[in-house]
């Protein structure tokens, strides 16, 4: 039982005590138990950076002696980050549902809590049938976010959500089982090293086959254009603390995967396939920029803004070289934290208008000049200004794009273009202009609660964009391996091939 | 006078294919709730007399054990079955199968 | 003598049988089942099964008979009509399917059993009601325990079903 | 490289202003106008007391001084250092970006001092100097392109400053998005240059670039070169993006001053002649420069002559004097380009500023239709605009005169033609400020408004500006900057003056006979032009080419294709499609479930016939 393990398993014992205690007093509970998961959390962050390259706080015990699943976990530096991330954002999260959830409050924030217990052990699987079910462990109380707590279409956009990661989760599960017949076990750093040294001997399709398998998973849950479809209906449903969840951790699961898993495993397929896959994720990012700017309802054009920032992600690690990347995975942070922070800045004005249409809004700076301030950061930072934290990912990305292949970064960079397009003219919609009367009416300035719950990402998003070297370098360190790894791969493999 | 020719165990079993098959016939021809039923308990019958054959060929004691329990629940499957039907009739006045189709979708 | 016995109480057996299947009222249906039970009764003991013959006798051809005979009374269930409402395939493919079922299972009989086993009163003695009991009480203690307990949620569904339909 | 000098602390430079914006922004709403303004123009005025103080201190300045203050982003082979240099070109910079900003900050305090968001205006124009200033300081290209992204964000906030109104905050969209456009071609050449250089550091990529040999046709180092120049034309406002700039006037003046015409549209001079090394050896793109100078300033020119609104004059006149600076750069003189950057500033700011006095004077007239006679109304300041004017029409010995004849004796040199075109567009820019100049200060007055003369703090900015503008011409920045451009040793033809002389005062003459003399003429020549008068008038419609060409069909394409079509038509379609055939399937087998007992019932026959089919047909079943 090490820190990591109390990390994972804390957010489920406070769901278990969540559901024991009164309803009435649920939230201050929540809040409470969240808090400590994320101090606890935060004691992560010295034995990983010390040694970021290799598993800190590894545990490796047998879980099911039949078939051979193992409870392995342990983080680098490649995880560490998203742990953080995921344990910070939930506090905040309860804080924001504070007085936007009114039905079945108890149930809500125990939902929560699974959600990080599932999210978290994601994060920290190194067994393949662990981390398989910790992946299937988050959609069960994101099923329930979206279903109960949600909007009008809610039971459409939930079960449209399920489907589709389901889809993608099972043909996974397929991929592992397959793997297990092959190397006898679910964990991952020994098939890694089995594949790696040629005693799992895969065939060129078979290796194909896998790799799909995994990624098509992963790519769902990014989401990868075109398979993103669920996203804009998944967050145009979901209550406000739900997108928060969803865009800035969830997605953050696919992208995770994608390194994590199929370039060490699977690097052949994976460079062979790079070409295309760097094809959807341009079309996504150009796509997503353009049409996110057309739409009138202010969650739909963050949540295709989503789909255009995590097409970058996917870009830089298909770029197979170190800033690609370092910048793919920053920007996996990056994006959790700005647009982990507009869903919750639109979920204000929601709270006060009860609209989601940009045409509800208008002139908002004038009446609520705080939150103005603040939605402005985050529109900057969205859309990659220096000095805040999209720029060095966006950046890293690029420049690794340029340097795989210089035609992909020509492409990506005019979504750059699209990004600022789109947001800023949906800030002058909202923000800018003559107050109508109802706005006058209803929006207020924002208040305390919610301006702590905002103010730790506004934070991060200076922090991680004028100091990024305290975050970027674990993660360097990781990739670095990761890199050598798959490299190490290819090249045997084109040894054995002569 | 010879005595006759001792009865091969195949007219058992093929005594009891037709009493199963007149069950299955009664099952599909029958409207009646309570007729059908009772084909089910023929066709239980049939079984039965295939199992207490196969005991004597086997020369073993099982098969009617097997016969035994098949009774036992034969006799808690009436006491449901009959409950039921009683019940569907309560509720639908009648006990034509074809009237009862409200499991569907 | 076994021959003569067989073939009387298999004819009795398979006549009230199609007499069973073709009635159009239960009453009839349900006595010409009383006598496929008792003939086949009779089998049992041919085939040296004096126990099972016996709980034939009491258990299916008196209680559970008994019990249909009841509820076809308390129903005042009359002679079912006759044009009715039915699946295709059961009226269409019904009898076919009837038919190929007695060849096929016919066909396999044969197959699996040559003529000369036969089958001889007294060759088998272990279906005394000794050799059963002592069966039943060590070999199968543990399913015969759990048919009392099936018997009993059998009585209480009954008596949950009875109940609903008093209120 | 390093010199030998101790280190200067450069960083408090740009960090003087960025604390006068946190000061402001926190707190600027509980400090009261006079803090703000005391910060405001003091941390600014501080910021330009400490680069005199190092530029002092680090005289003569041969070589870059630079100071490295740590790792900003490091990852494999790339290593962004936070690291400042300061040489004699940063030197130039700085002292007109922070000169110029403490007396344009000063200016302010007095121009905004009735408006609301008084300490949000400050913020954001401090903000803008922590910027400008990272941006001429930076010792790479990433740090430079910070400070480039940052100018024009305070460019945005500035200009969309009065936010209740709609023309400003779409200008600021359009000053922003263009920017970007301009960005995209400045983040590819960086891209490029690492790929190519392995690093971004000034020192090492020219280091490199000058080993190189120049390139004959179109290589790599022209593909960085003119993705370089497009996002020069972004920032500062060249053909084809110099579309925003106009429109950035709904800013107030002294941002117009500040930003829209002394420091941030010559940032896109400043990175190109920094780049001078990569733009010797890629002779295309240099004379890709000079064409795209040459034609911005004709172009700018001849629509300033048609403008009626004070501020837009100025601002194609700035287009203009920018195409300018990109010609020279073009040619190969960027000491000349720099040149002109300086006293451009020193005589624009005093314009807009001026422009500004006036529209202050005239509770914010702003067409010059509505003016006339205001030289005796407001006297200083006319007399202070009076001395920009003869700055900008290029009259000796005035300060627009020494850079201009800098830069038409290098268009000569380059190609003689060109120097012609620069002659005529001398005559028309002597043409249109005097036409301004005529039209607001001579004549009847036609306003309604009662003018009054600005406070001192507005007038005392105007009165500095108006001495550089006259003297700024011997500050010989040709010479200061030799260790940085070497001087070519172009021959000084007073012919070759004369004509461009005589070329500024015909256009001086001319507009004193069109406006003052007989003020009927111009509109029978404009309706004797008819159409080309229209065209010029209306911008030469490009504008609405763009909305027509590449906005509507953009945001329209998005909706009806990408959106509609594509995204919720093909590919959501595809994935609903796949639930609706799933709902088929399961209608159709829907249909086996009848509800009917008997029909279940010869299912399980059938099936068990089959299974008993199959035991047969396989043999199996014996016991």
């Amino acid at each position: 039982m090490n820190l990591l393990d109390l990390v994972i398993f804390l957010p489920a014992v406070a769901f278990l005590l969540l559901l024991l205690i009164p309803a009435a007093s649920s939230r201050q509970a929540a809040l409470a138990l969240s808090i400590v998961i994320f101090l606890a959390s935060l004691g992560l962050i010295g034995p990983v950076t010390a040694n970021p390259a290799a598993y800190s706080f590894e545990n490796n015990i047998p879980w099911i002696e039949t078939p051979n699943i193992r409870y392995h976990t342990g983080i680098d530096g490649l995880s560490l980050w998203l742990i953080i991330l995921s344990t910070l954002l939930t506090p905040l999260c309860v804080l924001i549902s504070w007085n936007y959830i009114s039905h079945r409050v108890k149930e809500f924030y125990a939902f929560l809590l699974l959600l990080e217990f599932g999210v978290v052990g994601v994060f920290a699987a190194l067994d393949l049938f662990l981390f398989y079910v910790f992946w299937e462990v988050t959609l069960v109380p994101m099923y329930f976010l979206i279903g109960i707590w949600g909007h009008d279409r809610r039971i459409y956009a939930t079960v449209k959500f399920f489907l589709y990661t389901m889809a993608g989760s099972v043909l996974m599960l397929a991929a592992i089982l397959y793997l297990y017949t092959q190397g006898g076990t679910f964990d991952y750093t020994v098939l890694t090293k089995l594949l790696q040294e040629g005693r799992i001997n895969l065939s060129h399709n078979a290796e194909i086959y896998l790799f799909l398998a995994f990624f098509i998973a992963f790519a769902i849950k990014v989401p990868l254009w075109p398979l993103h479809t669920w996203l804009p209906d998944a967050h145009v449903e979901a209550p406000t603390a739900g997108s928060v969840m969803l865009a800035s951790v969830m997605l953050k699961m696919g992208c995770y995967g994608i390194v994590r898993f199929c370039l060490p495993m699977f690097p052949g397929a994976a460079r062979e396939l790079a070409p295309w896959i760097a094809g959807f994720a341009l079309v996504g990012i150009s796509v997503g920029a353009l049409v996110a700017m057309v739409q009138p309802n202010m969650k739909k054009l963050v949540a295709y803004s989503s789909v255009s920032h995590l097409g970058f992600v996917v870009l830089g690690t298909f770029a197979f070289n170190q800033q690609g990347l370092d910048g793919a995975v920053y920007q996996m942070l990056n994006h959790g934290v700005s647009t982990g922070a507009l869903f919750m800045l639109v979920g204000f004005l929601y709270e006060r208008q009860h609209s989601l249409e940009i045409k509800a809004y208008g002139g908002v700076a004038t009446v609520a000049p705080k939150l103005a301030v603040i939605f402005m950061i985050t529109t900057l930072a969205s859309i990659g200004l220096p000095l805040l934290n999209n720029f060095v990912g966006e950046f890293l990305v690029l420049q690794g794009a340029a340097i795989a292949n210089f035609r992909w970064a020509v492409f990506a960079a005019l979504g750059v273009i699209f990004s600022a397009c789109y947001m800023l003219w949906m800030y002058q919609r909202t923000f800018l202009g003559k107050t109508p009367h109802d706005v006058e009416h209803h929006v207020t300035d924002i208040n305390t609660r919610e301006l702590v719950a905002v103010a730790p990402l506004v934070i991060l998003m200076v922090w991680m964009g004028t100091a990024a070297g305290g975050f970027l370098n674990p993660i360097s360190a990781a990739n670095a391996k990761i890199l050598e790894q798959s490299k190490a791969r290819v090249e045997m493999r084109a040894a054995n091939a002569r | 006078m010879p005595p006759p020719p001792p009865v091969p165990l195949v007219a058992y079993l093929t005594l009891s294919a037709i009493l199963f098959v007149l069950g299955v016939a009664g099952f599909l021809i029958r409207k009646n709730l309570i007729t059908m039923f009772m084909s089910i308990e023929l066709m239980l019958n049939a079984v039965n007399l295939s199992f207490v054959s196969f005991s004597y060929h086997l020369k073993q004691t099982d098969g009617h054990l097997f016969t035994f329990f098949v009774m036992v629940v034969a006799a808690a499957e009436a006491a449901v079955g009959l409950a039921i039907i009683l019940t569907v009739f309560k509720n639908r006045a009648t006990l034509m199968v074809d009237e009862v189709d409200s499991l569907k979708l | 003598m076994d021959p003569i016995l067989f073939a009387i109480f298999a004819g009795i057996a398979v006549v009230c049988g199609i007499v069973m299947v073709t009635q159009r009222h239960p009453i009839a249906s349900a006595l010409s089942l009383i006598g496929v039970m008792g003939s086949l009764a009779v089998l049992y003991l041919l085939l040296g099964a004096e126990f099972i013959a016996a709980a034939q006798v009491i258990v299916y051809a008196g209680a559970i008979m008994v019990l249909f005979l009841f509820v076809i009374m308390l129903l005042n269930a009359g002679a079912e009509p006759k044009p009715l409402r039915s699946s295709y395939l059961a009226g269409f493919l019904g009898v076919p399917m009837v038919l190929a079922l007695m060849g096929l299972l016919g066909y396999l009989v044969k197959r699996s059993f040559p003529l000369d086993v036969t089958v001889r009163f007294g060759d088998f003695t272990g279906g005394s009601a000794k050799a059963v009991g002592d069966a039943l009480f060590r070999k199968y203690l543990l399913p015969f325990e759990v048919t009392s307990v099936l018997v009993l949620i059998a009585i209480l569904g009954a008596v949950v079903l009875a109940r609903k339909e008093m209120d | 490289m390093h010199s030998l000098h101790s280190s200067q602390s450069l960083w408090l430079i740009p960090v003087l202003p960025l604390l006068g914006f946190l000061i402001n922004g926190l707190l600027g709403k509980r400090l009261g106008k006079g803090a703000v303004s005391l910060v405001a123009v003091g941390t600014v005025a501080a910021s330009f007391a400490w680069v005199l103080k190092c530029i002092s201190a680090l005289m003569p300045l041969e070589h870059s001084h630079i100071e490295t203050y740590g790792t900003w982003i490091a990852s494999g082979a790339l290593n962004i250092p936070v690291e400042l240099a300061i040489d004699r070109l940063t030197a130039v910079m700085l002292l007109v970006v922070t000169g110029i900003g403490s007396l344009i900050h000063i200016y302010a305090t007095g121009y905004m001092s009735h408006e609301e968001g008084y300490e949000r205006f400050f913020a954001y124009l401090n903000l803008f100097m922590f910027f400008m200033l990272t941006l001429v300081l930076a010792n790479n290209y990433l740090l430079l392109f910070v400070g480039w992204e940052g100018v024009g964000l305070c460019s945005y906030l500035l200009i969309g400053f009065y936010y209740l109104k709609l023309s400003a905050t779409n200008a600021g969209n359009k000053a922003f998005i263009v920017n970007r456009i301009g960005d995209f071609g400045f983040s590819l050449a960086m891209f490029l240059i690492f790929v190519h250089f392995g690093s971004l550091s000034f020192p090492a990529v020219f280091e490199k670039a000058k080993a190189l040999s120049p390139e004959s046709g179109f290589g790599w180092l022209t593909a960085i070169c003119l993705l370089l120049l497009v996002g020069a034309t972004g920032k500062s406002a060249q053909v084809p993006l110099y579309v925003w700039l106009p429109d950035a006037m709904e800013g107030p003046t002294p941002v117009s001053a500040l930003i829209h015409a002394a420091t941030m549209v010559t940032a896109g001079v400043y990175m190109v002649a920094r780049s001078a090394a990569l733009f010797v050896n890629a002779p295309i793109a240099m004379e890709v420069v000079a064409y795209v100078g040459l034609i911005t300033a004709v172009l700018a020119a001849t629509i300033g002559i048609t403008q009626f609104d004070i501020k837009k004059v100025f601002a194609y006149s700035t287009v203009s004097q920018l195409g300018y600076m990109f010609l020279a750069l073009g040619c190969g003189a960027f000491s000349a380009g720099i040149f002109h950057v300086v006293t451009h500033a020193f005589f624009k700011a005093l314009l807009f500023l001026g422009a500004g006095s006036v529209i202050h004077a005239l509770e914010g007239e702003q067409d010059i239709r509505h003016m006339g006679g205001l030289r005796s109304k407001i006297p200083v300041t006319f007399l202070t605009l009076a001395c920009a004017w003869v700055a900008i029409a290029g009259v000796p010995p005035f300060s627009g005169f020494h850079s201009k004849d800098e830069i038409l004796l290098a268009a000569h040199h380059h190609h003689p033609w060109m120097y012609w075109v620069g002659v005529i567009t001398a005559g028309m820019t002597a043409f249109y400020v005097s036409r301004c100049m005529f039209m607001t200060f001579f004549g009847e007055y036609r306003g309604h408004h009662h003018p009054h003369e600005s406070p001192w703090v507005m007038t005392g900015p105007l009165a500095v500006l108006a001495v550089l503008s006259l003297a700024g011409g011997y500050t010989h920045i040709p010479q200061f900057l030799e260790p940085v451009f070497p001087l070519k040793g172009g021959e000084h033809d007073s012919t070759l003056v004369a004509i461009s002389v005589a070329a500024g005062l015909a256009g001086i003459a001319l507009a004193w006979f069109l406006y003052v003399l007989s003020p009927e003429t111009p509109k029978s020549i404009a309706s004797a032009l008819g159409g080309l008068y229209r065209a010029v008038y209306n911008k030469y419609y490009v504008d609405e080419v763009y909305y027509g060409t590449i906005v509507h069909p953009l945001v329209d394409g998005s909706k009806s294709i990408l959106w509609k079509g594509l995204d919720a038509g093909i590919v959501d379609g595809a994935v609903n499609g796949a639930g609706t055939l799933a709902r088929m399937i399961g209608g159709i087998t829907r249909r086996f479930q009848t509800g009917n007992i008997r029909s279940y019932a010869a299912w399980v026959v059938l099936g068990s016939l089959l299974v008993l089919a199959a035991m047969t047909a396989m043999g199996g079943s014996s016991l």
